[in-house]
C-alpha cells in the first residue's frame, strides 16, 4: 500500500488539536504579523494516527528483528527505561526553573556520572555533550585548552587518527582547529606502531582512537600508545563507540585515556530512534577535568548545584549546548545501568563478545576476514574477498539480506577492508536468533558462490520499496514537497 | 538478567563452537594487567519494580511545570502536547530504528524526515532545510561556521537579544577555530545598531527573533545592509511557535534560519533532548551541515527517499566535511511532525495567537502591580519586566508560594547589572486562574 | 517471516522479570505446595518484545485501516483516552480500598452515568455490565424482576426477537429464562408491524429489538411498538449496539425504551483489543430501575458513596460482577464523551450516517439492496443478488478485499438478508478514504461482473496466511500446544 | 473536531452524491416529533488539554495503591507489571483490531489467544482453557450453568469460603433460571464439610482456594465424593499468583476451574476490566461457554489460528448457545499471556514465593501486636486478622495515617457479624518498610 505526503493528504483549515479562539484583545505584534499563507496542511487525530502508522510500517527496527549494525550497538531499548523517562518529574521540568525545584534531577545527573566515571575509571566527566560527534569535540576543546594553558596552542596542531575511524573523529578534530594525519594500519588491523611512532612529535596534540576498534579488534598496545602520547606532551582521546565490548571487563581510566565519550544509544540502551537523539558524555582524566564546560554539578553544603556560568579565573573552556544535556537520555541510561547492576553489565559485554565470535566461528569457512581469523571483541569484520568470484558486490550480498527479513550489516566501513561487512549482534540476541541469523548468512553465502547472482542484483524484492536511485536523488536534489502544477 | 536472553548452557555451547574454553580466553587482546576481574564498585542488578522506585523516587523530587502555574521561557517552552504524538513516536519501529542508511527498508523514517524539511522550509519561510540539528544553540554556531565558509571570512556579530547561551556556544566554538566573534552587550530594549557593526570582514550577524527579551524585530533593513556587505544574516529563534504568528525570517531576508523546535512535539525534559532546525536559501545548500533527505525513484519507477547529498558529511568527506554531526534528533523531528501535521495551518495560526493573548493579558495584569513595569513594546508570547527587587530572590519566594514565575535575567547574565529583570513567558497551557495566582503571588510577595 | 509459538522459542528456566529469591522462611503451604512442572517457557524481555511485536504485524487495524463492520462501530480509538486511563489515580487503586480514599473514581462514575442518562434521556442506570451481552442479561433480569415484582413470574415467559438481531439477544433472553419467538422482518427491512401485533398477548415479557436495526435501518415504527408492548404489560428492550447512528439525534428514552445496553467500545471508542474488553452500561426507565443491580452510586451528604449490598426490603436484582464495572472503559467514554462534547457527538452520529449513505449512493449502481434503495443510517446492508451470476460468494469477495488492503465489511449478518455484506464506515473516515475504499469495491465488483474469478477465489495472496481450513480446525480441535513426541 | 475529518465542504460534496441536501434529510426515518434539534443539556467540545485537566483532576483525588502501604486484596490484587506488557499491549495493531474473524489478517490475535489457552491449561492443571471471560466472579456463573448444562441437574453448592461477590452473581442469576443454590455461611476456619451437603440433585461445588479467607484447602477428597455422587467439582481462584506456588486444581480433581486472571498483566483498575479465566476437561469442551482459538493449516499447508467450536456461540447458536459472551476480555488476555511469557515457569514460582515470604512475614508481625490474631492456619499471600475493634473503623483510621491495610470482612458480609475481621494480603510491591509502616500504625490506631 502506498502512503501519500501529508501535503497530498491534509488541507490548511483542517486541523486534529482543538482550540478556541481567544477573546478579542489588542496586539502587541507591531508591523511584524504573519499574513501569507505558511504552507501547513493539518491532519484530523484519525487522519494522522493511520498516516504516521502506516509510515511506521515500512520500517525495520530491533523489536522486529535482528539489527546486526557493526558499530552502532542496535541492542535492546528496555521499555522501562521508556516509562521513566516519561515520570512528569523528569519529562516535564524546565532546565531555568529554580534550582531549588529541581533536586531530583541534579541527583539523577550525579548518578548517571557516578556510574559513567565508575565504569570507566575516570576522574571526571562532562555531560552536556548531545552525541558521540559533538562528545569528540567537546573531548578535543578540553584538550586544546590544556595545551593553550601550556602556551603551546600555535605549535602543537597535529591530530593523529587512524585509517579505520569513524568519519566523525577527523570531522571533529578539523572542527577545533586541528590538523588530521592519518595513522596506517598493520597487518594485524591495529594501529601499526612503527609507524604511528614515527609521526610523533613536539607537534602532535593528540590522537584519536577506537578502542576496540572499528575493526572489531582490541588495540592491545593501547597502553604503549597512551604512554608514548604522553611522553611527546600529547593527549589520548579514546572514541568510545565501542565501549559495548568492555564495559565490567577493562577501564579506559587504566589506559592511559585523556578523554572518551560514551554514547548512551549505543552502550546504554536509549532508543536510536531512527537517527537519533543520542547522547555523548565525556569522561575526562585528571590533566584534563580543568577544562570541562559548564554547566556541571558541584557539590555544595545543602546539596547538589549545577553550575551553569563560570568565573573568570576558571579554566572551562565554555560551554557546548544551550542547557545542561540529554536529561531524557540520562534517566533511560540509569535505568539500563541500575537494571544490569556492576555484574549485569560485564555480563552484557561477555555475551557481546561471545555472539559476535560465535557468529565469527559460524561463517569463518565460507566468508573472508581481512586481518585473518582471530578472536574479536563485540564485532566481526568480514570483507569481500571471498565475493569476488561471483562478481557480486557486497551491496548486493546486503541487499538480498533485506529479501531474508534482516537488516543488513554495516558495509563498506571501516575502509581499511575492502568492501567490509561489518556484524555486531549485541548482547540482545538469543542463540536461536543468532544461529537462525547464520543459516541465512550462510544459505546467502553458499547461493552466491553457486553463481545464483539474481537473487542478488534484483534485490531487495519482499521490501517496501525495491533498490533506490541514489544518484538521481543527488543530481537533482528534491529536498521539499512542492505543490505540482495545476495541469 | 531479564535483558539477557543466553542461557548458561547456551554460552556453554556457543564457546564450544568458537572453540575456547571460557569467555575470558576471547578477552585476553586486553592486556593482562588492566583487566578487571571483578565487579566494579557499584551496585549488583535491581529487579524492573526496584530500579522504577529508585528513579520515582528521584522524579517525585522535582516540581513538575504542569503542577501549578507556569511561566518559565527563556529558551524552552512549556506546551500541550497531543497525546496521540507520544504514542506514534513510541511505536517500534520508529524508535528503535537506526538513521535510515538502507532506505529500501527505512521509507517511514525517510518520508517522515521529508516531511519534516517541507515543514521547517515552509515555517521559516526558506527554500531548504536538514533533517535536524541537536537543538538551537548549536545550530547557531553551525549556521555561523557555515557562514564563514561561503563568506570566507570569519568574523561574527551576535546580537545584544541572543539567547546568551546560544552566544556562548558560539563563542566557545569560535574560539578553538579561531574565528572572530563581536558579542554585542545585553540589549533589553531591543533596539541596537546592527548595521553599524558590520565591515568587510563580517561574515554573518546573527539576530534573535522574537528576541531573548521578547521583542519583536523587524530585520528587513538590516538584510538590506547585510547583503550590500557581502555578509550573511543569520536569524534565530528559540520559540517555534512564534512563527504562526510572527513574520517568518525568510520573509525579512534571512540567508540561514536557525532555531529551537522543542515547543512543537517536544517535552521540556529538563533541557533535552530538544530538536535544532536548519533552513536556508537553495544557493548555500552545499555548505549546509547535517543529513537530508531526497526523493527519488526505485527500480521499478515508484516514488521514494533516500539520505542524499551526503558528500557534505563526515562519514563521505571526513576531515572536509561541513559539520561533524551524525547523530541528531531524529525522533524529536518526528514528534515535531507530527505535532505539526495535526496543528496545520489553521492549528498553529490559532495556536500562536491563543499564546499571545494569554501573554498580553499577563503583560497588562502584571504593569498594574505597584512597582512592576513591563519592559516591551512589542512581544509575542514572552516579555521582561522590571521589578523593585532582587530578581533571583524574588524568583525563589515566588516557587515557594506555588508560582514558577519566569527566568531572573541575573541567571542568564551574572554580572551584569541586570538583577532586576525577569523574563516571564505563557502559553496556552496557562489559565486565568493562573495568571490570577501569579499576580497575586507577586503582589504578596512584594509586599513583604 | 514465520514467528513460533513461546513454547517452541522459551525455556522454563529462563525469566524475563528478575527477582531475587527471598530469604529462608517458614511456609505456611500446609501439604499444598505445587511440585509438579507446570509447563510454561520464559522469555527474556528482548524476546518477549520481539516475538509479540513480531505477532502484532500480522493483524489489521483500525490504526492502520478502515475497518467497515457492520455492527462493530470500529472507529477511531483516541490515544488521549489511553493516556488518561492509564493515571494512577484511576488505573491504581483497588476497588475495595476504602471508599474515602477513592472519591474522584466515584465522580468519574457518576459522570459518565450521567452523560449516558442525558444522550439517552433515560433516568437510572446500571453502570456494572462488563459487555454488550452482559448488559443485555442486566436488562432482562430487571425486566424478568419486574414481571415478578408484578406476580406474573410464571405467565409471562415470551420474548419476542426480530430475525434480524445480533445472536446476543435471543442467548441472553434464553439464559435468563425467557422463552424466544421470532418476529419476521417485513419487504422494507423493518420490522412487520401486522406479524409483531398479532404475536402480542399476556404471555409477553418484553420485545428485544435493535434500533437502528442491524439492516442499518431506523425502526419507525418504534413508538407504535413501545406503546403497543406497554399496552399488554411488557417491556421493550432496546439494543443500543447501533446507537452510534443517533447520538444527539434522538433519545431512546422518548421513544419509549425500558432498556438499553450501551457498548461504550463501540459507540463511545474504547478500543476492543482484539476481542474485548468491553463495557455495557445499561439505562433504564423509570419502571425498571428499582431493580437496577448493586452497585450503584447514591448522592448522600458528604458527597457520592457506592452502595455494594442491598438491604433486604430493595428490589434490587442482586450482582452481576465481582467489583464496579469496566472503570478503564468509563475513563476512556468520558474523555471521549468530554472531547467531543454535545455538539460533537451530534456531529459524529451525522457524519457515521452521511459516511454509510455516500457509499451507498456510490455502490448502489453496482451491488444490491434486499430491501430496496432508500437511505440508511450508520451502515449500509448488500446482499448477494448482484454477485450470483459470477458464481463467486460474499466470503470470496470479502477474501479479495484482503489483498486490496481492506478489512472486510461484516458477512453473512444479518441473516435477513441473504449473502449479506454489512458496511460500517463511521465518522472516522476521510472522504478520500472513503473514495479510495468506494473505488477499490467497485474495481472488485466490476472484475467479479466481468468473471475475474480467479482474483477471488483464491484470495487472500497478500496476507500473512492464504484461506485456513476452519472445519480441520473444528473436526479435530487443537486448543492448546503440545510438546511433540521426541523423533 | 479533532476526531471528525470530513470538512464541510466535503459534507456539501458528499450530500450531494447522496442526493439530498441536509443532513437532517438522512434522519427522516426518526419519528419527526422525536428527533432533537438543538444540542443536549450537555458541555459542548473541549480542547484536549482541557479534558485531559478534568480527568486529572478527577484522579488526583485518589490514593493510588503504589502511592504507599497497601494491603488490599480479596479478590483483586497490586502486582508489578513489567513495563514492556503495556507498551506491547498498546501497539496499534493489538488495541485497534476486532475480534478476530477473519483469520488471515488477525493471526497475531489468534496465536496469542492460543498461547493463552496453553498457559490458562497449564496453570490450572486442566485440558483445554478458553479465550477469557469478563472475570472471575462471571467466569463462575458459567461454570455453574456448564455443569447444570453437563449434569442436567440444577442444584449448586457454594462454599462458604467463596467470594461473596461471586457467590452473589451465581444466585442472582440462578434465581432468574430457576436453579438451587444453596450457599453455606462464610467460613472462616475453612473447615466446613462440603461433602456433606451433596445430594443426588447436586449439579456442582463450588470452591474456593486459596479461600477468601485465605486458607489453603486440600480439595482431593471433595473431588471424590463429587465423582462419586455425579456431581461435578468447580475450583475458583482470585488470585493466579497462587498457581506458581499451590497445588494446581487441575491437580487435586476438579472438572472445572475459573479465576481471576487481574494479578498477571493487568492492573487494579477498581475492579476492572478484568480477565476471567476458564478451564476444564476435554470431555465437557463443547459444553464450554465462550471463544476458543484452534489450530490448523491454511491452503499453502502453512501452520495458522482460527476461532473454532463456534457452533456453541451465540452468534451461531443463538437461543441454544452455551453462553451469550461475546466481546471478552482479549486484550486483558494478552496482557495476561505476555506478563506470564516474561515471568515463565521459574519467574512465576519465584514471584509466588515472594508472595508467600512477605505474607508470612506481615502476619508473625501482626500476630505480635497485642490484642491482633491471625487466624489462619494456612495462607499463601492474604489471610484473615482478628481486631480487638470494629475493623471498618479501624481501616478508615489506618488510611487516615497512610496505610490501605485491607478489607473489614464488614464490607463483604455486612450483617454477618464478621465485623472484628479484616482480609490482609501482602505481595511482591510490599517492602519491609512498608509492613513497618503497617505495623507501627496498627499499634497507634488500637492504643488510642
Amino acid at each position: 500500500l502506498e502512503e501519500p505526503l501529508i501535503f497530498e493528504i491534509g488541507r490548511p483549515e483542517t486541523t486534529g488539536v482543538d482550540l478556541d479562539e481567544p477573546e478579542p484583545f489588542e496586539s502587541r505584534l507591531g508591523v511584524l504579523e504573519r499574513h501569507s499563507p505558511i504552507g501547513l496542511p493539518g491532519l484530523s487525530e484519525p487522519e494522522a494516527v493511520r498516516h504516521y502508522v502506516r509510515l511506521s510500517q515500512k520500517n525495520y527496527s530491533i523489536d522486529a528483528g535482528l539489527y546486526p549494525l557493526g558499530s552502532c550497538t542496535m541492542k535492546h531499548n528496555p521499555r522501562l527505561n521508556e516509562a521513566m523517562a516519561r515520570l512528569p518529574g523528569f519529562a516535564d521540568i524546565h532546565p531555568l526553573q529554580p534550582q531549588s525545584t529541581v533536586p531530583g534531577a541534579l541527583e539523577l545527573i550525579g548518578e548517571v556520572a557516578r556510574w559513567l566515571m565508575t565504569l570507566t575509571g575516570m576522574p571526571a566527566i562532562a555531560m552536556s555533550p548531545k552525541a558521540g560527534a559533538h562528545g569528540e569535540a567537546c573531548g578535543m576543546m578540553a584538550i586544546k585548552s590544556a595545551i593553550a594553558a601550556k602556551g603551546e596552542a600555535s605549535t602543537r596542531k597535529i591530530v593523529l587518527v587512524p585509517e579505520s575511524a569513524h568519519g566523525t573523529n577527523p570531522a571533529s578534530a578539523t572542527l577545533i582547529g586541528f590538523d588530521v594525519r592519518p595513522v596506517p594500519a598493520g597487518p594485524d588491523g591495529r594501529v601499526d606502531l612503527q609507524a604511528f611512532r614515527a609521526l610523533l612529535g613536539p607537534e602532535v596534540a593528540a590522537i584519536m582512537l577506537t578502542n576496540p576498534n572499528t575493526c572489531g579488534l582490541f588495540e592491545s598496545d593501547i597502553v604503549e600508545i597512551a604512554d608514548a602520547m604522553h611522553a611527546v606532551g600529547a593527549y589520548f582521546y579514546c572514541d568510545g563507540a565501542n565501549f559495548n565490548a568492555i564495559v565490567g571487563k577493562a577501564r579506559p581510566g587504566d589506559l592511559g585515556v585523556d578523554a572518551m565519550h560514551i554514547n548512551l544509544h549505543k552502550t546504554f540502551s536509549t532508543p536510536h530512534g531512527g537517527g537519533g537523539p543520542g547522547a555523548g558524555p565525556v569522561v575526562l582524566s585528571r590533566r584534563l577535568a580543568p577544562f570541562a564546560p559548564a554547566p556541571f554539578l558541584r557539590q555544595e553544603e545543602g546539596g547538589l548545584r549545577l553550575v551553569e556560568h563560570t568565573r573568570d579565573d576558571s579554566q572551562s573552556f565554555g560551554r557546548m549546548t544551550a542547557f545542561h544535556g540529554q536529561m531524557g537520555m540520562f534517566v533511560r541510561a540509569l535505568s539500563y545501568m541500575a537494571s544490569h547492576g556492576a555484574d549485569g553489565l560485564r555480563q552484557a559485554s561477555e555475551d557481546a563478545v561471545l555472539s559476535a565470535n560465535y557468529i565469527r566461528a559460524s561463517l569463518n569457512d565460507l566468508m573472508s576476514q581481512p586481518f585473518g581469523d582471530a578472536p574479536c571483541m563485540h564485532e566481526v569484520l568480514f570483507d569481500d574477498a571471498w565475493l569476488k568470484p561471483t562478481g557480486l558486490t557486497t551491496l548486493d550480498f546486503a541487499k538480498a539480506m533485506i529479501d531474508e527479513g534482516y537488516h543488513p550489516m554495516t558495509i563498506y566501513f571501516p575502509l581499511v577492508a575492502h568492501g567490509a561487512m561489518l556484524i555486531e549482534p549485541t548482547e540482545s540476541e538469543s542463540k536461536a536468533s543468532l544461529d537462525l541469523f547464520i543459516a541465512t548468512l550462510r544459505d546467502l553465502a553458499q547461493a552466491a558462490l553457486r553463481g545464483e547472482t539474481e537473487r542478488f542484483i534484483g534485490a531487495p524484492i519482499h521490501a517496501p520499496r525495491r533498490r533506490l536511485d541514489e544518484t538521481r536523488a543527488a543530481r537533482n536534489p528534491v529536498l521539499k514537497w512542492t505543490k505540482p502544477a495545476p495541469k | 538478567m531479564r535483558y539477557l536472553p543466553l542461557t548458561p548452557e547456551d554460552r556453554s555451547a556457543m564457546l564450544a563452537r568458537v572453540g575456547v574454553d571460557k569467555i575470558d580466553a576471547l578477552f585476553e587482546s586486553i592486556p593482562a594487567n588492566k583487566r578487571l576481574s571483578r565487579n566494579l564498585d557499584l551496585p549488583l542488578r535491581r529487579a524492573e519494580m526496584d530500579v522504577q522506585r529508585l528513579l520515582s523516587d528521584m522524579a517525585s523530587k522535582n516540581r513538575a511545570a504542569g503542577s501549578g502555574p507556569f511561566f518559565v521561557g527563556a529558551g524552552a517552552y512549556k506546551h500541550h502536547i497531543p497525546a496521540s504524538v507520544d504514542h506514534l513516536i513510541q511505536r517500534s519501529e520508529f524508535l528503535t530504528s537506526y538513521t535510515p542508511y538502507q532506505p529500501e527498508i527505512a521509507q517511514g523514517t525517510l518520508q517522515a524526515i521529508f516531511e519534516f524539511q517541507t515543514q521547517v522550509a515552509a515555517l521559516t519561510a526558506m527554500d531548504v532545510a536538514n533533517a535536524s540539528m541537536y537543538d538551537g544553540s548549536t545550530a547557531t554556531i553551525e549556521a555561523v561556521l557555515m557562514a564563514h565558509r561561503i563568506t570566507k571570512r570569519r568574523k561574527a556579530i551576535l546580537s545584544g537579544g541572543l539567547h546568551p547561551h546560544y552566544a556562548e556556544v558560539v563563542r566557545t566554538i569560535s574560539r578553538m577555530t579561531g574565528d572572530e566573534v563581536s558579542s554585542l552587550p545585553p540589549d533589553v530594549p531591543g533596539a541596537e545598531n546592527l548595521g553599524a557593526e558590520i565591515d568587510a570582514g563580517t561574515s554573518c550577524v546573527v539576530v534573535q527573533n522574537p528576541d531573548v527579551f521578547g521583542n519583536l524585530r523587524d530585520l528587513s533593513g538590516l538584510a538590506a545592509i547585510c547583503k550590500a556587505q557581502g555578509a550573511l544574516l543569520i536569524v534565530a529563534f528559540t520559540e517555534a511557535v512564534s512563527l504562526g504568528l510572527v513574520k517568518a525570517p525568510g520573509e525579512m531576508g534571512a540567508d540561514i534560519v536557525v532555531g529551537e523546535g522543542q515547543s512543537i512535539g517536544n517535552s521540556l525534559n529538563f533541557g533535552g533532548p530538544y530538536v535544532g532546525l536548519f533552513a536556508t536559501r537553495s544557493k548555500y545548500l552545499r555548505q549546509m551541515p547535517g543529513r537530508l533527505c531526497g526523493e527519488t525513484l526505485d527500480a521499478e519507477g515508484r516514488r521514494g527517499f533516500v539520505l542524499t547529498l551526503s558528500t557534505r558529511e563526515q562519514h563521505i568527506k571526513r576531515d572536509k566535511a561541513t559539520s561533524s554531526i551524525c547523530t541528531n534528533s531524529g525522533l524529536c523531528a518526528l514528534a515535531f511532525t507530527i505535532h505539526m501535521s495535526l496543528l496545520g495551518e489553521a492549528g498553529l495560526r490559532r495556536l500562536a495567537k491563543i499564546n499571545h493573548a494569554n501573554a498580553v493579558d499577563l503583560a497588562d495584569r502584571l504593569r498594574r502591580v505597584p512597582g512592576v513595569e513591563v519592559l516591551n513594546q512589542s512581544f509575542f508570547n514572552e516579555f521582561t519586566v522590571r521589578v523593585p527587587v532582587r530578581a533571583d530572590a524574588l524568583i525563589e519566594r515566588l516557587a515557594e508560594k506555588g508560582v514558577l514565575a519566569g527566568v531572573p535575567a541575573s541567571r542568564l547574565w551574572p554580572g551584569e547589572s541586570l538583577d532586576d529583570l525577569i523574563l516571564v513567558a505563557s502559553s496556552e497551557v496557562n489559565t486565568d486562574e493562573d495568571r490570577r495566582a501569579f499576580v497575586k503571588a507577586l503582589k504578596g510577595a512584594l509586599s513583604c
